[in-house]
């Protein structure tokens, strides 16, 4: 038995004389409440901050979007100037140690760039002499002389007595972060470029969900009857066609451009939010405390603004955060089948799609936005699954 | 008065929250005889139905049973594991719920869900599990129960369901059929009936039930045998005429002089237990009823009571019935304002 | 369905004449006589109303006309060349979202919170995250390019489809791993449950007749878009891998601005579908017995 | 109180409320479920009517048509001398300030995200009554009156039991002082100890207050218990209407009878001494009525003509009313 979860006594147990006084009837009638006087906001907060992988995703986009908006500011480079000497540079860079603190790169493209130990690019190299028959190319260096010897793939590169030189530690390219493009564009700007498309479809797939899919589901949820029939009849017919078909259809329309990208998406991307708000509504309008409102004599502007909307943000939270990267997600796709912004501009679907062409040499050009993507992806998805067990009301007590 | 079928010896179980411990049921023993039906009565949150799920190893995932055990036929439940319980459940032991809404599977026909019980346990052809299913359709009085066999949970009313449930419960000839508040969702009228239904089936089937309620009426009609639960924890456990006439204990009188009388001419003002039920995260250190009680002393805030018992199966959780309490016998004679 | 159908086909029909200054300025400019003739030969002439009839009536005698581009081939032809081939890696990529996501959700929700629940949430995790063409070129890239297993394109060999089905159904494999997780640890929460675990059932039957049966509703009725949208998704993946489907073509035909081809593909897409989903609703109604025929569909 | 000289409140004259019920989205057989299907009674300043019938009979419908909730769809509702049936909405404000209800659930009743101060002042707010400062105080004043402490105004409901929650309830249709509340089954989802305890504040509060009360709830004993005069309606009809205490020393109406075989009472030696009323068949769909008298398929007396004429609700003598063929 476990005597200290019940303190079961014997009655032959001796009590003392005082404890048999009757309690004071003050101590019994009080009412208790078992709460700690949080609020719904405070507690859903509580519960969110509890997911460690959700409050990561929150940071993620929060870092993703101050530096898209504050990183062009104060960059060296920006998205469209084109360095053609510099082309298809990587971010890491195999250096080869020639003495003297003489560095050098041997890029894929046959391009030989003397580098600063730190990782600088300091210039291209000029060959001295091109030996097209033995595949060969000459070049001379603080009056040493080396060849570059392309009979074979990868490249190699020889000191005078034809011994091939072996490549040193590998550095971080310091002038290009991440590299550049086979423009010679660097593409951490281009990145910064892609994640400010690919923020400003979700902020612009965001505002379209709130005002037309909030609005038009809240409406045809509140009204009902025949407007609500019509309402999610157009919605039906929208629903049968994949976005992506639409939104191909108004992008050959439209030609591709940013304000295509963003014509497409607001013209059908509100169909799920305003289904879910209507079900929502359809829901909650049936519940007591909206007719205790309406015997109340509350309007239908105080119904709608004080008691549905309110009740509605959980649901209205999880879909705008589950609707933004697919927003994300399309304009990347468009962008990949060339349907997106137009050069020199750059999103993470047009430098996906750039570097396919070459990427079996330089797949960071492919990996890099690829990565991007993924994380922002990884970032939001755990933000939504965090924000739907923070807001789900079968979760809470 | 057959012997003794199930007895459960300091049951224990809690759920463990997020919040921390919630403390369903504590230290609860209690024993059921072959053939007669018990009543379990309390409201809700006193653990009545989570001690009998723990029975039955039935509790969902938070929820775990912690101390006890069960003794059913002599032998320990709790120290079975699920294959074992799979082979017992539904055979010697079975149970109906209190929503027949939502305690049918929606998505197979009734006579399926008859049928796979019997199929299961008693390995038949499904011909005679068929033919079974019409017999135990006629039992609980399904009119044209053939053809209803093929029908959906959803083409049925709640009495209905319930019946069907009932059936479903009764395939394998059980020897104790637990029914957890199976009238509380229906209507008066069909409450009625299937009160009526259990009690048949208590006589004529000589199946021991034990019946959930938090409706004291429901009781008075049915059983022989009442626990009174509160808190996790027993009460007091009487004969119904004990209960009702000779209740010992605060808590039963409160929850007499709660409910109106129909049978009763004079209007008279209810009495009723003032604040809410405890928190079973927090329970009293004491006895879970003191801060409810207009009989509490000190020491009930502090310690636990033991079962004082005045005759044979007759018991109660209450420092006031300690033979060392003052006043013993004028707080016994306080019942009289309590009943009728 | 027939109603919807014809909306796709007004709406496409619409928006491909509303693009300014037709189908052939975007080239360099045409002699006049040149594009007058060319004008003529595709009826461009002819008074909307009356190409709008035209097209229609091509569409019921399941013609689409001829391509803009390449003169003498009917967009017919290039949805009987592409179609096998998008159809074939597209039945496989269902099979797979189906027979693979299905599993692993059931898995996920039996285990749950333990290593097995963990390990395929975080393959859904990262299923949902990375985008078809991003997951193609990757795969593309490891196995095909570094390891060498299987061929980069073509689908001369059957493994030439293995590549682009993955590719296909990464996401929506996710995706259903996660519904399915979802919706049975939805289902196991339900009271029948508990009823089914009282009879004393076999765990296999509590599971697969009681619980899988419940939670596939949910599950079926995406089945449908995701059958289509695994459709669109060949879009790219078709191109990645130079699939010959239909879908390459659709890919080329838009940066080509051949309006007839798109139009067609995509009437032709839009028909599929429809008739996908009117496939799942017959479905649906089979598995739940609470939905009428008729109702669920309209 | 001498109730017969007290003025008549509420008089409710051959309401109606029908639903319009749809099969298919193509289909246009629409059918009507007439929830109320001609109710007629009175309540008097200071008495509380009960009313009492099995889930579905109309009794909410009932109710919620006299609040006004849905636009009814034939008949009168006399409040105060005033037929409110064809008012709208901006004409019912002064009448929604002296009708207010209760509801059932005591967790769906309360907005979620307002705290209890905002829940209990709302109808203070929208019929602009008092200054912020009055109102803040005039929710204290309501929260001690319900038996809950004040300084717990500025929490949600959530933290709250079902019983408090109902009482904040309450509070919220008392604070603009009606004088007729409408109570929906408000103690059906409490406890039993709890149910008494929220019985006993509304006899209180109808005590201090003058109040009017419709109190619906399908526990015989408990309307018995709380009510003057009672109707018990079947099928959205009225079938029977008098004195609380005369419905149940002689109920008239074999409906009632039937009702009243089924309450279960808490005493075994009555609950065994009695014989029930045989009730082996169901209540039958609203949508699918039997010719005739609504109860006839249940109905162990009935007669030939109960199958061809519904009987009117008609005076048996000293204001029993009973709808049977049996009294004509």
């Amino acid at each position: 038995m476990n005597a200290d979860r019940h303190h079961i006594v014997d009655s032959a147990e001796h009590i003392a004389p005082g404890l048999w006084e009757e309690l004071a009837p003050a101590a019994t009638e009080k009412e208790r409440i078992a709460g700690e006087g949080f609020s719904y906001g405070q507690d859903v907060w509580r519960r969110f901050t509890r997911n460690k992988m959700a409050l990561m995703g929150l940071w993620i986009i929060i870092l993703l979007v101050l530096s898209a908006v504050f990183v062009p500011f104060f960059w060296t480079h920006n998205y469209h100037y084109q360095e053609l000497t510099y082309a298809n540079v990587p971010p890491l860079l195999p250096l080869y140690d020639l003495g003297n603190d003489q560095f050098v790169f041997l890029n894929k493209n046959f391009k030989l760039y003397q580098v600063a130990r730190s990782g600088k690019l300091l210039g291209l190299i000029k060959p001295k002499q091109r030996l097209v028959a033995e595949k060969q190319i000459l070049y001379e260096l603080n009056g040493r002389k080396y060849r570059m010897d392309y009979t074979q793939l990868p490249v190699r590169l020889l000191d005078e007595n034809a011994n091939e030189i072996t490549t040193g530690s590998r550095v971080w390219n310091k002038t290009y972060f991440l590299g550049t493009d086979a423009l010679g564009r660097d593409l951490f700007i281009r990145q910064i470029y892609g994640a400010r498309i690919s923020l400003l479809v979700a902020l612009i797939a965001t505002v379209v969900n709130f005002v037309i899919g909030v609005l038009y589901g809240g409406i045809s949820g509140y009204l009902g009857g025949t407007v609500d029939n019509v309402m999610m009849r157009i919605v039906e017919i929208i629903n049968t066609i994949p976005l992506t078909l639409y939104v191909i259809l108004i992008m050959v329309l439209l030609e591709s451009g940013f304000t295509s990208i963003v014509l497409a998406i607001g013209t059908v991307f509100w169909v799920d939010m305003a289904r879910i708000v209507r079900g929502q509504i359809l829901t909650l309008k049936e519940q007591e405390f909206v007719y205790a409102a309406k015997t109340m004599g509350a309007g239908t502007r105080r119904i709608l603004f004080r008691h549905l909307l309110p009740n509605t943000m959980g649901p209205i939270i999880v879909t705008l955060a589950m609707l933004i990267p697919g927003a994300i997600f399309i304009e990347a796709f468009m962008s990949f089948i060339g349907l997106g912004v137009a050069p020199p501009m750059a999103s993470w679907g047009t430098l996906c799609s750039d570097a396919l062409g070459t990427f079996r040499s330089f797949p960071y050009q492919l990996f890099i936005p690829a990565l991007a993507i993924s994380i922002t992806m990884f970032a939001f998805n755990f933000l939504v699954d965090g924000l739907r067990d923070a807001l789900d009301p079968r979760l809470r007590k | 008065m057959g012997a003794t079928l199930l007895e459960v010896d300091n049951l224990t179980t809690s759920f463990f929250t997020h919040q921390g411990e919630v403390q369903a049921v504590r230290g609860v023993n209690f024993r059921v005889n072959a053939g007669e039906m018990v009543g379990i009565v309390g409201e809700s949150g006193s653990g009545k139905s989570v001690t009998l799920l723990s029975v039955l190893q039935l509790l969902k995932s938070p929820g775990k049973t912690i101390a006890g055990r069960a003794l059913f036929k002599g032998e320990n439940l709790l120290d079975k594991n699920e294959r074992q319980m799979r082979a017992l459940r539904g055979d010697c032991l079975s149970m109906i719920f209190q929503d027949p809404m939502t305690s049918l599977n929606p998505t197979l026909t009734i006579g399926e869900q008859i049928m796979e019980t019997l199929r299961v346990h008693r390995r038949i052809s499904r011909k005679a599990a068929r033919h079974r299913a019409v017999e135990l359709l006629e039992l609980v009085r399904i009119p044209s129960p053939d053809q209803r066999l093929n029908a959906y949970p959803h083409e049925f009313s709640g009495g209905m369901r319930q019946r069907v449930m009932i059936a479903m419960a009764l395939s394998c000839d059980p020897d104790l059929l637990i029914a957890d508040e199976p009238s509380t969702a229906l209507d008066v009228t069909i409450q009625a009936q299937i009160i009526l239904l259990l009690k048949q089936i208590q006589r004529e089937l000589n199946t021991a039930v034990i019946l959930i309620t938090h409706d004291l009426g429901v009781i008075a009609e049915a059983v022989s045998r009442v626990i009174v639960m509160y808190g996790g924890m027993i009460m007091e456990e009487a004969s119904v005429e004990d209960i009702f006439y000779r209740p010992r204990h605060p808590y039963t009188w409160g929850l007499l002089a709660s409910v109106p009388r129909v049978d009763v001419e004079e209007k008279q003002r209810l009495s009723p237990i003032a604040g809410s039920p405890p928190d079973m995260l927090n329970p009293p250190a004491g006895c879970p009823f003191f801060p409810r009680c207009r009989f509490a002393l000190q020491i009930c805030r502090l310690k636990i009571p033991a079962y004082f018992s005045s005759a044979p199966g007759r018991r109660s959780l209450c420092w006031r019935l300690h033979p060392g309490a003052p006043d013993r016998n004028r707080f016994l004679e306080r019942q009289k304002n309590y009943v009728n | 369905m027939v109603i919807t159908l014809l909306l796709v086909i007004t709406l496409t029909f619409c928006m491909m004449h509303a693009v300014p200054g037709g189908p052939f300025t975007a080239e360099k400019a045409l002699q006049p006589e040149v594009e007058k003739a060319l004008r003529a030969k595709y009826h461009l002439d002819d008074p909307l109303w009356r190409q709008y009839t035209d097209y229609l009536l091509g569409i019921l005698r399941l013609d689409f006309g001829p391509s803009f581009k390449y003169p003498g081939v009917t967009v017919n032809e290039l949805i009987r060349k592409g179609f096998p081939v998008t159809f074939k890696a597209g039945v496989l990529a269902v099979l797979l979202v189906v027979f693979a996501g299905i599993p692993l959700g059931i898995v996920a929700a039996v285990k749950q919170n333990k290593w097995q629940d963990a390990v395929v949430m975080v393959m859904a995790t990262v299923g949902v995250a990375i985008p078809s063409f991003v997951l193609a070129t990757i795969i593309l890239y490891f196995f095909a390019l570094k390891l060498g297993w299987l061929p980069t394109f073509g689908v001369t060999h059957w493994s030439g489809y293995i590549l682009p089905v993955v590719a296909l159904a990464g996401f929506w494999l996710a995706f259903v791993a996660r519904l399915t997780r979802s919706s049975l640890l939805d289902v196991l929460q339900q009271d029948y449950m508990v009823t089914a675990r009282s009879k004393g059932l076999y765990q296999h039957q509590i599971l697969l007749k009681h619980g899988l049966k419940n939670a596939l509703i949910p599950v079926i009725t995406v089945l449908g878009p995701v059958a289509a949208n695994l459709l669109c998704g060949s879009f790219v993946v078709e191109q990645i891998f130079a699939l010959p489907g239909i879908g390459k073509y659709f890919v080329q035909s838009i940066s080509n601005r051949d309006y007839t081809t798109i139009m067609g593909i995509t009437i032709f897409y839009a028909a599929f579908l429809i008739v996908m989903v009117f496939i799942v609703d017959l479905f649906y109604v089979f598995i739940d017995p609470r939905i009428k025929f008729g109702k669920s569909t309209g | 109180m001498s109730i017969d000289t007290t003025p008549v409140l509420l008089e409710v004259a051959g309401l109606k409320k029908y639903f319009p019920v749809k099969h298919g989205t193509f289909g246009r057989h629409h059918h009507q479920l007439k929830a109320v299907d001609g109710v007629s009674f009175g309540i008097r300043s200071g008495e509380t009517f009960g009313l009492v019938g099995e889930s579905g009979c109309g009794k909410s419908t009932c109710a919620r048509t006299i609040i006004r909730l849905y636009r009814p769809t034939a008949g009168r509702i006399i409040f105060e001398g005033q037929d409110i049936a064809p008012l709208n909405s901006s004409e019912l404000m002064p009448v929604r300030r002296k009708i207010q209800m209760i509801f059932q659930d005591p967790f769906a009743s309360l907005n979620a995200r307002m705290t209890v101060q905002d829940i209990i002042s709302e109808p203070l707010d929208i019929h602009n009554i008092g200054t912020p400062a009055e109102r803040r105080d005039r929710v204290d004043g309501l929260l001690r009156r319900v038996g809950l402490d004040a300084a717990h105004a500025g929490r949600y409901p959530h933290e709250f039991s079902g019983g408090q929650r109902q009482r904040i309830g309450i509070a919220r249709a008392i604070a603009i002082n009606p004088s007729l509340i409408i109570c929906d089954e408000p103690i059906s989802a409490l406890d039993v100890s709890i149910q008494a305890q929220v019985v006993n504040m509304l006899e209180d509060l109808q005590a201090d207050l003058g109040l009017t009360y419709l109190f619906i709830a399908h526990d015989l004993s408990m309307v018995k218990h709380i009510s003057d005069k009672m109707g018990v309606m079947y099928l959205g009809r009225m079938v029977e209407m008098a004195d609380s205490r005369e419905i149940y020393a002689n109920p008239l109406h074999p409906y009632t009878q039937m009702l009243l075989s089924a309450i279960p009472i808490p005493d075994p030696k009555k609950a065994r001494a009695r014989t029930p009323v045989p009730m082996d068949r169901e209540i039958p769909s609203p949508l699918d009525l039997p010719m005739g008298c609504r109860f006839v398929d249940r109905c162990r007396q009935s007669l030939a003509i109960c199958r061809e004429i519904e009987p009117g609700l008609c005076d048996t003598g000293a204001g029993h009313w009973a709808a049977c063929h049996l009294y004509r």
